[in-house]
């Protein structure tokens, strides 16, 4: 444990070795900047969580007052410093209490969590596509594949664009598009990603951001042969796949399975999905 | 070190403390953060005859100190937990509680038979799921029908036998004494309180299942009350939850009548709080040098 | 500046929000911080036959993001309401709603019966008082006694008759069926919730009267659900309160069915809930160009 | 409005004047300190409830994440620089927050509420009494009268004697008392009180504590024929007189009345209260 992590006290009654595939600790907030109004970057210090992180996996963070924790994807994993980044968007109560912690706080971290986007060793092109908030997960995977990967930032406009600069840092190409075309192409993600499959040469699409987004890469990968993986959202309670709260419906072998975001996903083979 | 153990209808508890049906599963996600021999007991998530896919998404919101949920009672069926989860669960040495919950008096019975040649220690009847209907309302909702359900399940099994009761009713004693009467050796409240939010946005509730069952802190006044009018009303032990989120909580239900605790929601909050609460339990009874939890049981003094 | 003005029986207000009976008193120390005209109505204290000096204290305890009250009808009693209160009241160019809160029926008619020689605007028949007892059970808790009294209270007037219903039932449609073919003219819903707290370190319920009624942001989830209940169960115009606490909490009440909302607990946490409500309420309606606030009364769209 | 203080926004909806007795509003802690182990000190600045307020008045403060307001003594009034000092015990969740509250955060304040102290401005010589917590609002009458007042100052044991500086500054004769007599003599409030009563030139007794040492107090003011004042504690809701939550009996004219410790008190002719 590093110096500041606060793991769970050693309880009275506690013995016995347990093997955690995820912790719970409260960890200090290294850094904290907001990139466009609303959406904060924090860098969070919790070695051993970052340790065993993957891309695509989430964290579940407790906003002070709030009865249930928030997921918030991993959006880069540094395992040498021990710190993991997250990006989160303030929607309601728990991200706006997120947000007013500062740089040298505490945050209550349970990670980290879920299945992540599948990895492909040899692969010799992967496209990874975000829709808004749905950018920050992303880059874990532009960060991995490096210039094997091309990388399609959508947004709605100039003012949300954020992670440019570490998009391009990964060494992944950057395509950038806006809805409205105040920065980069005017186009919805979609048609850059039909230039790159047209290629022919991609091994597999990686997707975060809006369900109808979602939808349509899964649709373009699957005109294309190409396989899909999608990080879905649905509300959650315990994280960690106990209260079957994260419910939805996959199909699975031709079968109708109800599966669980948290333990099942959020990352799901596009194929399973039920659109 | 105060001494924990308790004893409920006959079972004994290595400590009060037991994570409530449906938020803790059948153990496998929380045995990677504790032990689960540390428990008091676990009470499993629900279990009806056939599988059931539960509700659609959303089955849950946040709520001032509470939430909602309306996962109604996924679950793999009582086969599936017969041979995939209750042998594991029997090997972790704490007191397992099959919480049952048909939607029809044969389901419940036939579920009962089948547990009744298992070495599960005890079955917790739920009659008050908001989700289980019998005719437009719950068995746990009409003296009638929770008497007839459990002399019913009462026959088809020698296990200690809980009944789990409903806050949603004008008499919550009414029901417990008919249940009693009914030959249960135990009952345990509350479950959920019915609420509602919307999403004044699409003007469409939060939930899909527009209503859903209220937890948490929130709850838990209305879960001392009761605990503390049925405790008074039926002579056998009584499991209080409904909000418990702290050791002193657990103490607070414990001195209004309760035997043993359920931890439902605060389980969400921090993923630590039963073994977290056992601790606290002991702390505070060692500090006020009182030996055994059992001597705070039912010791509230009215005014 | 959106039209804030609803209807409820009949009644004009000039906008849907109003204190709730027994936290504002009659008016006089809110009058210190904000005119009483600014509200779209008032809630008196409930009033009594004869002056009623309450429980013992203490009569409140914290809960989370809630509270308890067990003040148990403290009240001059309806001549000195009369003499005293309402000739002021009713000079304060808002909508006042006599709250009336007898223990027997000919209490109910008897107070009905000198309100309806006054000026007030509308009466408010409390049969849900976890306090008022009669045989054992308050009026509210069964549809006979509630069909009963509300029946004799509407002979004994003419006034716009509002009855307010206790959420500590089995079926709060049932009463509110009950009391709409009695003759009331609206309901008004959630009285607050039975609870308890104790204070572990003397073994003592915190409250005087050992149990009191729950109230508060917590209670909100039940609140709406109730109301969106009880809306489509009646042709009767609801009223809605239990737990509002913003302007977003009070249209999320309309939307569920209410016609306009009461105001509790939330004014012990700001003085001002009453008026900063009404401005949130302004603002969130211009925010999304909706006219009139009776537009968005009962929209939400169950799934 | 002083710098700093926040008064309520100006609803939009809110014409016509009001003449305010008492005050809602935000208001920025100037000082903070620990007097003793979980006994704080706090100045406020709010200078128009500083001009309203009186002896033995208090205000209603609501601390972050509670549903009610608690009520706490006023300590000192400065006229002058728009300041009120208030003395508070951590008890539980509420007084806790409040500690926590930092110089230059601001708490939400109502007041000045509730019947304070009868100043006698003829009198030659006031005792007031304060046992433990009891003893800050003292200081604000010992400052009144100065040197014709005896302050007689409990506490349990010396690590929780506090403002006893303050005291001595205020001109007023301070008599410091300990049950165990670990500062000042080993005795209870009731001994140098009526060493005070015998002396006969006693105008008035003002007390504040538990309520057995209000009795006690009480008792030896009336066994000497002085007029005697008590500040009583209640649980609360609205603070103002409207919720009746306060209930306290009294005595009044030989009737038994029900009092509200909010607006008829906190301070009570001692006669009037029913032990
Ligand atoms: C696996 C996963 C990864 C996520 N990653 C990110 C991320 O990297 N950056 C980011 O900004 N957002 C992310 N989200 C969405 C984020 O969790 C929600 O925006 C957040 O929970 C909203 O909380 P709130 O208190 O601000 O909103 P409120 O509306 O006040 O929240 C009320 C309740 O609803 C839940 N809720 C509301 N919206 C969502 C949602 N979209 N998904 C899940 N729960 C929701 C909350 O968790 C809370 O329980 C992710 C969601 C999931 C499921
Ligand atoms: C008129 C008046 C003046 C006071 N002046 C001071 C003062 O100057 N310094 C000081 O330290 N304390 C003072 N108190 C007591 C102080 O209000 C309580 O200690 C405080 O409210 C406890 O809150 P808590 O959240 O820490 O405790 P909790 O026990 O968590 O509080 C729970 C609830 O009970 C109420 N409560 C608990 N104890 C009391 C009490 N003794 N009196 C009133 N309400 C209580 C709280 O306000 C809250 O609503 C005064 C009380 C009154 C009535
Ligand atoms: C997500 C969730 C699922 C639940 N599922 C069940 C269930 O299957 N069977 C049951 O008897 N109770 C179920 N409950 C109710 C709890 O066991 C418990 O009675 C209730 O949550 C009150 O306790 P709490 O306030 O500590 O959460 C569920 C509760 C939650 C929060
Ligand atoms: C201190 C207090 C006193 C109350 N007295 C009465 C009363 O006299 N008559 C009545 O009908 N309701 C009374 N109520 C109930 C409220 O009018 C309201 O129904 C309830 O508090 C729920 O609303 P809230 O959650 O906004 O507080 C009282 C509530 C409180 C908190
Ligand atoms: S959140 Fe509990 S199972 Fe997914
Ligand atoms: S606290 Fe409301 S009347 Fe005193």
């Amino acid at each position: 444990m590093a110096d500041g992590e606060i793991s769970r006290p050693p309880f009275l009654l506690l013995k016995g070795e347990i093997v955690m595939a995820y912790e719970q600790m409260l960890v200090p907030v290294l850094e904290k900047q907001a990139l466009a109004k609303n959406i904060y970057r924090m860098v969070l210090q919790c070695r051993s969580i970052a340790q065993q992180a993957a891309c695509g996996q989430f964290v579940h963070l407790l906003p002070v007052g709030c009865t249930l924790r928030r997921p918030i994807s991993i959006c880069e994993i540094n395992k040498a410093a021990g710190t993991l980044t997250i990006v989160f968007e303030v929607k309601g109560t728990g991200t706006d209490a997120l947000a007013n912690v500062r740089a040298g706080e505490n945050v209550d971290i349970l990670g980290p969590l879920g299945h992540g986007f599948t990895i492909l060793p040899e692969a010799k092109h992967v496209v990874v596509v975000g829709g808004g908030i749905g950018n920050p997960p992303m880059l874990s995977l532009a960060q991995v594949y490096g210039e094997r990967a091309t990388a399609i930032c959508g947004f709605r406009s100039a003012n949300i664009v954020t992670l440019q600069d570490e998009f391009h840092a990964s060494g992944a190409e950057t395509i950038l598009c806006t809805d409205d075309g105040t920065a980069g192409r005017q186009d919805l993600v979609t048609e850059p990603l039909k230039e790159q499959l047209a290629k022919g040469d991609v091994d597999m699409v990686y997707a975060c951001g809006p369900r109808p987004m979602l939808k349509f890469v899964a649709a373009a990968a699957k005109e294309y042969g190409v396989r899909c993986e999608v990080s879905m959202e649905e509300r959650m309670g315990c994280g960690i796949g106990a209260c079957l709260v994260c419910a939805c419906q996959l199909e699975r072998e031709g079968k109708s399975v109800m599966g669980h975001v948290c333990k099942d996903g959020p990352v799901f083979p596009a194929e399973e999905v039920v659109w | 070190m105060a001494n924990l153990a308790v004893n409920v209808a006959g079972v004994s508890f290595k400590n009060p403390i037991i994570p409530a049906s449906g938020v803790f599963g059948y153990g496998r996600e929380y045995e990677k953060l504790f032990p689960l021999s540390e428990l008091g007991g676990i009470a499993t998530k629900g279990t009806t005859g056939q599988p059931r896919p539960g509700n659609p998404a959303p089955r849950i919101a946040e709520t001032p100190s509470g939430m909602l949920n309306s996962v109604g009672l996924q679950n793999p069926g009582i086969d599936a937990f017969l041979e995939r989860e209750l042998p594991n669960l029997l090997t972790k040495d704490t007191v397992i509680l099959a919480n049952i919950a048909g939607s029809t008096v044969e389901e419940c019975v036939s579920i009962a038979e089948k547990l009744d040649e298992t070495d599960v220690h005890m079955i917790e009847l739920n009659i008050s799921c908001p989700n289980v209907k019998k005719g437009g309302a719950a068995f746990g909702v009409h003296c009638e029908s929770a008497e007839m359900i459990t002399a019913a399940v009462r026959k088809a099994t020698k296990k200690p036998l809980i009944v789990k009761l409903s806050p949603n009713v004008t008499s919550i004693t009414d029901i417990a004494k008919a249940v009693e009467s009914a030959g249960a050796d135990s009952v345990s409240l509350i479950n959920t309180l019915l609420g509602m939010r919307i999403n004044i946005e699409n003007r469409r509730p939060i939930l899909r299942n527009n209503v859903g069952g209220m937890s948490g802190p929130a709850v838990f006044p209305i879960a001392v009350r009761m605990v503390w009018q049925v405790a008074q009303a039926v002579s056998i032990p009584v499991i209080g939850m409904g909000g418990v989120s702290s050791g002193t909580d657990a103490i607070e239900m414990m001195m209004a009548g309760a035997s043993a605790v359920q931890i439902g929601a605060a389980i969400f909050t921090d993923p630590y709080a039963p073994v977290r609460i056992i601790s606290e339990m002991n702390d505070w009874l060692d500090a006020h040098h009182i030996a055994s939890v059992q001597e705070i049981i039912g010791t509230v003094q009215p005014w």
